[in-house]
């Protein structure tokens, strides 16, 4: 049955088997449903993986940082949205940064915010990547996420919105972060990322190029949102039918960019 | 395979119990140290009803690592009541009809207790927000909404009914 | 993007019991030495409040105040048998068993306390609050608690009683379809105002106004709570729940409360009831049982006021965003129909 | 968030000044429930519990070719594997207990799995993860068979057979493979109307979804005996169901419940009562057998999906004259109580309208998807929402208001429903007015007038001449030779007035068992005539009983007492004698003569009492 190792040094993580224990909130489910598929667990009690530290305009941000520290952490207010997006009270106070890296769909909606933030992954072995590539490949990618790294960006610059069906929580039909650069209304550059639209969250390439120049009302982000479909690859499921996904996507992106809601 | 044991301070008291590793700590609470107070919905976090407090703060006990709980201060439902007379919660929610099977209640209480310790002055949207993990089947939440609202009504002195 | 107002309508009646199969509940009633009333049911409290309707039941039908009464359910070895809690069943006859037992322990208690007073028990009554008195000389009196006593320590006599009710099955004419399914009705009309975005086929339900006739409200509060969780549970299925959401085909089948929607607490619907109450001839104290039917007239209601809205009829429940977008797509875009009387601006 | 009480409505017909009725008492669960202190059937400790979890299909319809839970009987903690040849009597349907269909579903499938989640074997272990372990490793060779998952594609000549204890795949209804409501005759009525309204209506699976999970308790107790702590929504039921499977006699089952967290009909099943006292049985040991929240969602039936097809005759004015349904109820792959949601929905149709002619079939389906049970609002919540919509399309369609077209159309006291038995204690047209004032939606004078105690007929009090059809017939359908599955043209009529087989539904209520008419409180005038008894029968008085042409159940040949009623009982509002009709006018009742003072006895015709009412009525 599932044995529990606990693991003092995050360096020493690198080198054991088993399921990282973050908050719970994925992994215990299926301990409770599936105990056989899960032999053993590896819980790290070194207090650098529940820390949010600064260095320069760096910000770390360990994998064991519950939803609630985010919200909590004054030098996070522009992620609190994302975070506030994760559950109920005892789900965000609970529920990791790290365990939202690798929340299979629909879930992983912080982790569409750290896309658009362009974050780096810090691994326990000391490799970053960039969370892209991370996302990319993380279904079959081994080691132990110690920390993600950000960049805090410009105040308003990140806008994140989720759309759920039911309230106040929701598990997502889709999750849109958008960080803005420009002046004004005027945008000089954006990433977008979509969450619940494809196998991980994935940005719209097509939406950014098409946003580069562009002026931030109905006629200057139609382009952007209509385009934003042809990088998406929404799978149907019990919330919603990828045919929804496709055609409310611009929609909801239309309204983020322009705070219609 | 060897139980593990593990200590914690449960409702103010001291206790010991030993378990599987891999146990969540529901289950640990419910047959091991006797608190049946927190109830098994889902297992999956899906539902709140095991909703209980861990060092102040809500947390899912079905979804919680028994083992984990080491050293914690953990407190539930069966420890509300401060003796033979109910906590302001507790009162609220029977003076306003907020149960109908009362196996969401436990929960309920222990998720509002966490908002009405760190805010004792909520709007009603920060109550809906504090329950939003917790599903009732029965009342509609309209009921419980206004019983936690007249909770900190009545803590704060501000009993209006 | 626009958001289109809609109003709609329905009215249903609901039936009381399931007759087609026989139907009986058994009550059993006593007391204790000094006057207080055990009632033992094998009946079930699903939170509907089967032990609280039960108790105030036999309250009534002692004569004495609900304090001095308690139920006990359901044990097996002790409770007599109850066909269960379903088909809106349970106040109807479990009520008139607790009625009819209760009625038996009542007239055992006239007659102790007629002895004891050295009067007719035809000539006692109870005040409701643990006396019984000589109609029209209320000096006369002697309390419920002292009768028990006497009754068992000096008259050698019980104070209890048996009930039972039971419906008898109905057959059916397989010809004509001829039966007598149930035995009375319950009814509900209500009114619904949401709104439909049409551009996501998102709906908002704003406001319910119900009238929900109820036989008798046996205890207010307890219908409250059914009706407005019965509403509740009404948005719930016409707008959200399947455990099937590509029926007929078996896809991607709710596993858990993230995938198996319901409203949560942010989207309560403000709602005003009224209630009516014409007694039901045979319903215990008139009281037809709202649980089931409650929620029933919210679904046409919904799916009416988002035809009202945007023009499209979803025939289909839940009533997806998804299926209301198809709709719009279909007919060009929002065709709102004629503003209902009283629809909010 | 308002509520008010309307009590100067039906004012006349209530005592309001009861002792405790109709008083806001607190509930006698509170206390528990805020204190966490509610004893639930899982709040029960038995020392050395053990846990059981099933093995389950992972197809919609396959064979067992074979079972292999050798590694699984030697991993540790296991205790039992319990398995299909364990259950003493493995052949069951709920509603047998109340003599209602054919025993046709296992407690584990020991051949054939027809719906995903079939449990075929069950593991007794020291600890649920073990148990759960323990079922992974089982081997089991299926061999997939065909499956049918529509409820119109299962009633096709060709589709798959589901189950063989209804090898149609469509529950068996006297001789028919549906319930057939007939009165009037709707074909020959729409060709006399100005609009024909048609529409059809689907209702998806729902899950009854209560926060505690359907589950039980079981353990060795004293005297040879086994308490089972449940869940069950229906103690008795569960007890004979166990009772029946187990083989066991009903008095070493000792049930505990009635403190239930939340049912909505998803706990009236009794599938894990007999499984944990089967695993106490086989243990000697407590065990407990608790679905969690996956099986609660797809393996506990759910209200099945239904299908309706609705038809209307309209009249210019709103008036509808002929309403025709056809609906199919999804049962899944076994009976439970869909076989009962036909009947009683039929019973319930055309809603709560007087319309002259209505013609229904009602088919109950089995498809390979799990089975379908009961929930709130069972067998009605579906329909209702198929006949609510479509009265919308009908008041679009005439041009009227849409609460105007139910007042319109709304059954008063009195008048003569579809399923042959009279209205009373109506409430509807009081229902709409108060709705539609709330919500400040203006009716005219005529609908604000409108009361459900005015406005029957003699021609709605009346069971109308009605055109019966034989088409249907079990077997038929699956052979080919059935056209459709909506009502067809009648080939015979039953006359005027005429009841089929006679029915019973007077509460047997010894006398010691009835209230002090005093202490009723509330009162029903209307009920006190004649005007709601069973069988008002429409000119011509002596209608004959036993149409000649109609093949109804033997039954009707013999015509009982209170078919033959004194003619009295033929109007709905009878003259003031009528309490008291002199013998010579009812020769052929051979009825003693009326005593005040007699016991109240099922059959007694007595006049001024519905048969529809208990004894305790009577004043």
């Amino acid at each position: 049955m599932t044995e529990v190792q606990t693991i003092e040094q995050l360096g020493a993580a690198a080198q054991a088997q088993g399921h990282v224990l973050g908050g719970g909130t994925l992994l215990m489910r299926q301990v409770n449903y599936t105990p056989h598929q899960v032999p053993n667990i590896l819980r790290i009690t070194d207090p650098a993986f529940r820390q949010i530290t600064r260095a320069g305009r760096q910000i770390s941000i360990g994998a064991g940082v519950s939803m609630a520290q985010i919200i909590a952490s004054s030098d996070l207010d522009f992620l609190a949205p994302a975070a506030r997006a994760i559950g109920g009270p005892a789900i965000r106070s609970m529920a990791t940064v790290g365990g939202n890296l690798f929340a299979p769909h629909p879930y992983g909606d912080f982790a569409v915010a750290l896309l658009a933030l362009g974050a780096q992954v810090q691994w326990a072995d000391g490799r970053t990547e960039d969370i892209e590539a991370f996302l990319a490949s993380r279904e079959t990618s081994k080691g132990v996420v110690a920390a993600v790294l950000i960049e805090p960006p410009q105040m308003d610059a990140l806008r994140f919105g989720k759309v759920t069906r039911t309230k106040p929580k929701g598990v997502s039909v889709m999750s849109i972060a958008v960080l803005i650069t420009g002046v004004g209304r005027s945008v000089q550059q954006a990433r977008v990322a979509f969450g619940a639209m494809g196998p991980a969250p994935m940005r719209s390439k097509a939406a950014e190029h098409a946003l580069a120049g562009a002026t931030l009302d109905a006629t200057g982000v139609a382009a952007a949102c209509a385009a934003c479909v042809s990088d998406l690859a929404p799978v149907n499921d019990a919330l919603a039918s990828a045919w929804y996904r496709r055609e409310v996507a611009p929609i909801h992106l239309r309204r983020l960019l322009l705070g219609e809601n | 395979m060897p139980k593990t044991p593990v200590t914690f301070t449960l409702n103010g008291a001291e206790t010991g119990i030993f378990v599987d590793p891999g146990l969540n700590l529901l289950e640990a609470l419910r047959r091991e140290a006797g608190d049946l107070s927190p109830k098994f919905g889902c297992g999956q976090g899906t539902c709140g009803a095991c909703t209980i407090l861990i060092n102040g703060e809500p947390h899912l006990s079905c979804l919680t690592l028994a083992v984990a709980a080491q050293d914690a201060d953990i407190s539930t439902t069966g420890g509300l009541a401060p003796g033979a007379d109910l906590h302001p919660l507790q009162q609220a929610f029977a003076d306003g009809f907020a149960a109908q099977c009362g196996f969401c209640t436990s929960g309920m209480l222990m998720a509002a207790k966490a908002l009405l310790d760190r805010n004792p002055r909520p709007t009603r949207d920060e109550v809906v927000e504090a329950i939003s993990g917790n599903l009732c089947r029965c009342t509609g939440y309209d009921p419980i909404v206004d019983a936690i609202l007249d909770a900190a009504a009545r803590v704060q002195g501000r009993v209006t009914a | 993007m626009t958001i289109h107002t809609g109003r709609g309508f329905a009215c249903i009646n609901y039936p009381i019991g399931m007759n087609l199969g026989g139907d009986p509940s058994q009550a059993l009633v006593h007391s204790t030495p000094d006057g207080k009333f055990m009632v033992t049911l094998s009946a079930i409290d699903l939170g509907q409040g089967m032990k609280s309707v039960c108790r105030q039941i036999a309250a009534e039908a002692l004569g004495v105040p609900i304090e001095d009464v308690y139920v006990d359910t359901a044990d097996s070895d002790t409770g007599p048998h109850d066909m269960g809690s379903f088909a809106s069943r349970g106040t109807h006859r479990m009520g008139n068993a607790v009625i009819r037992a209760s009625s038996e322990a009542r007239a055992q208690m006239m007659e102790a306390a007629a002895e004891e007073l050295e009067v007719s028990a035809a000539d006692l009554d109870t005040d409701g609050r643990g006396n019984i008195q000589v109609k029209g000389a209320p000096s006369k009196m002697i309390t419920v608690a002292d009768t028990a006593i006497a009754a068992q320590f000096k008259q050698g006599r019980t104070l209890s009683g048996r009930g039972i009710f039971l419906i008898e099955p109905s057959g059916v004419d397989w010809d004509t379809g001829e039966m007598s399914p149930v035995t009375t009705y319950a009814h509900a009309a209500l009114v619904i105002d949401l709104t439909v975005d049409d551009e996501t086929g998102e709906v908002e339900v704003k406001h319910i106004n119900s009238a929900y006739e109820v036989g008798r409200a046996l205890n207010p509060k307890l219908v409250e709570q059914q009706l407005i969780g019965g509403a509740w549970m009404g948005v719930s299925h016409a707008l959200y729940e399947t455990t099937e959401p590509y029926y007929p085909a078996r896809d991607h089948l709710p596993q858990d409360f993230n995938t198996y929607l319901m409203p949560g607490p942010g989207e309560t619907v403000p709602h005003d009831i009224a209630v009516l109450e014409r007694p039901a001839a045979d319903a215990p104290y008139g009281g037809k049982g709202p649980g089931e039917m409650c929620a029933n007239p919210v679904l046409p209601a919904i799916a009416n006021a988002v035809y009202n809205a945007v023009g499209v009829r979803v025939d289909k429940l839940p009533i997806t965003p998804e299926k209301i977008l198809r709709g719009l797509q279909a007919n060009g875009g929002a065709k709102p129909g004629p503003r209902q009387p009283g629809t909010p601006q | 968030m308002s509520i008010e009480f309307r009590k100067d409505l039906f004012a006349d017909e209530r005592d309001d000044n009861l002792n405790e009725i109709g008083k806001p008492k607190q509930r006698q669960d509170i206390g528990g429930h805020v204190r966490g202190r509610t004893a639930y059937y899982d709040d029960h400790l038995f020392d050395g519990l053990l846990h059981m979890r099933c093995l389950r299909s992972p197809h919609h319809h396959a064979r067992i070719r074979s079972v292999d839970s050798g590694a699984a009987e030697r991993m540790p903690g296991v205790r039992r594997v319990v398995h299909p040849s364990d259950v003493p009597n493995n052949l069951n349907t709920l509603l047998s207990l109340i003599g209602f269909g054919k025993d046709d579903e296992q407690l584990l499938s020991d051949q054939v799995v027809r719906y995903m989640g079939e449990p075929i074997l069950a593991i007794i272990a020291d600890t649920e993860a073990q148990a759960r372990a323990a079922c992974a490793a089982v081997r089991v060779d299926w061999e997939v068979l065909p499956h049918v998952l529509d409820v119109e594609e299962a009633i096709a000549p060709a589709a798959p057979s589901v189950n063989p204890a209804y090898a149609n795949n469509t529950f068996d209804y006297g001789p028919y493979d549906h319930v057939k409501l007939r009165f009037g005759d709707a074909q020959a009525a729409f060709a006399q109307a100005d609009h024909i309204v048609e529409a059809e209506y689907e209702m998806s699976p729902i899950e009854q979804a209560p926060i505690e999970t359907c589950g039980a308790i079981a353990a060795p107790e004293t005297a040879d005996r086994f308490v089972c702590h449940t869940g069950t929504q229906a103690l008795f039921f569960s007890l004979g169901t166990a009772a029946k499977l187990l083989n066991i006699a009903s008095s070493r089952l000792h049930f505990i419940g009635g403190t239930v967290g939340g049912g909505f009909g998803g706990k009236v099943d009794s599938i894990t009562e007999p499984m944990a006292v089967l695993g106490a049985i086989l243990t000697g040991k407590p065990v407990k057998f608790q679905w969690d929240r996956e099986e609660e969602m797809q393996v506990g039936a759910p209200r099945g999906a239904e299908r309706w097809r609705i038809k209307d005759g309209v009249m210019a004015d709103g008036t509808i004259i002929a309403r025709e349904l056809t609906g199919f109820f999804d049962a899944g792959a076994y009976t439970r109580l869909s076989s009962y949601a036909g009947t009683k929905c039929t019973g319930h149709l055309p809603g709560p309208y007087s319309i002259p002619n209505v013609a229904a079939n009602t088919f109950c389906v089995y498809t390979n998807r799990t089975p379908a049970t009961a929930m709130r609002g069972f067998g009605i919540t579906g329909v209702d929402f198929a006949i609510e919509c479509h009265m919308d399309r009908v008041a679009e369609v005439a041009g009227i208001d849409p609460i105007s077209l139910r007042i319109k159309n709304a059954y008063r006291d009195g008048d003569m429903k579809a399923h042959r038995r009279v209205a009373k204690n109506c409430a509807l047209v009081e229902s709409c007015q108060v709705a539609a004032g709330k919500a400040g939606w203006i009716l005219g004078t005529e609908d604000m007038a409108a009361s459900s105690m005015a406005g029957s007929t003699p021609e709605r009090a009346s069971i109308p001449q009605t055109a019966l059809d034989e088409d249907g017939k079990i077997n038929e359908r699956r052979a080919g030779r059935t056209a459709t599955t909506s009502p067809v043209k009648g080939t015979k009529q039953l006359p005027a007035g005429t009841h089929g087989r006679s029915h019973v539904a007077v509460p047997v209520q010894r006398p010691d068992m009835q209230i002090a008419p005093e202490r009723v409180g509330h009162d029903d005038p209307a009920a006190r005539g004649a005007a709601h008894a069973p069988a008002p029968v429409a000119p011509p008085v002596a209608a004959p009983l036993q149409p000649a042409a109609a093949a109804l159940p033997a039954a009707a040949a013999t015509p009982t007492p209170p078919r033959a009623q004194p003619a009295a009982a033929s109007q709905p509002t009878p003259p003031a004698s009528a309490a008291t009709p002199p013998a010579a006018q009812a020769p052929q009742l051979q009825a003693k003569p009326y005593k005040p003072d007699e016991p109240f006895q099922r059959g007694v015709n007595r006049p001024g009492a519905s048969r529809f009412l208990s004894g305790a009525r009577r004043r």
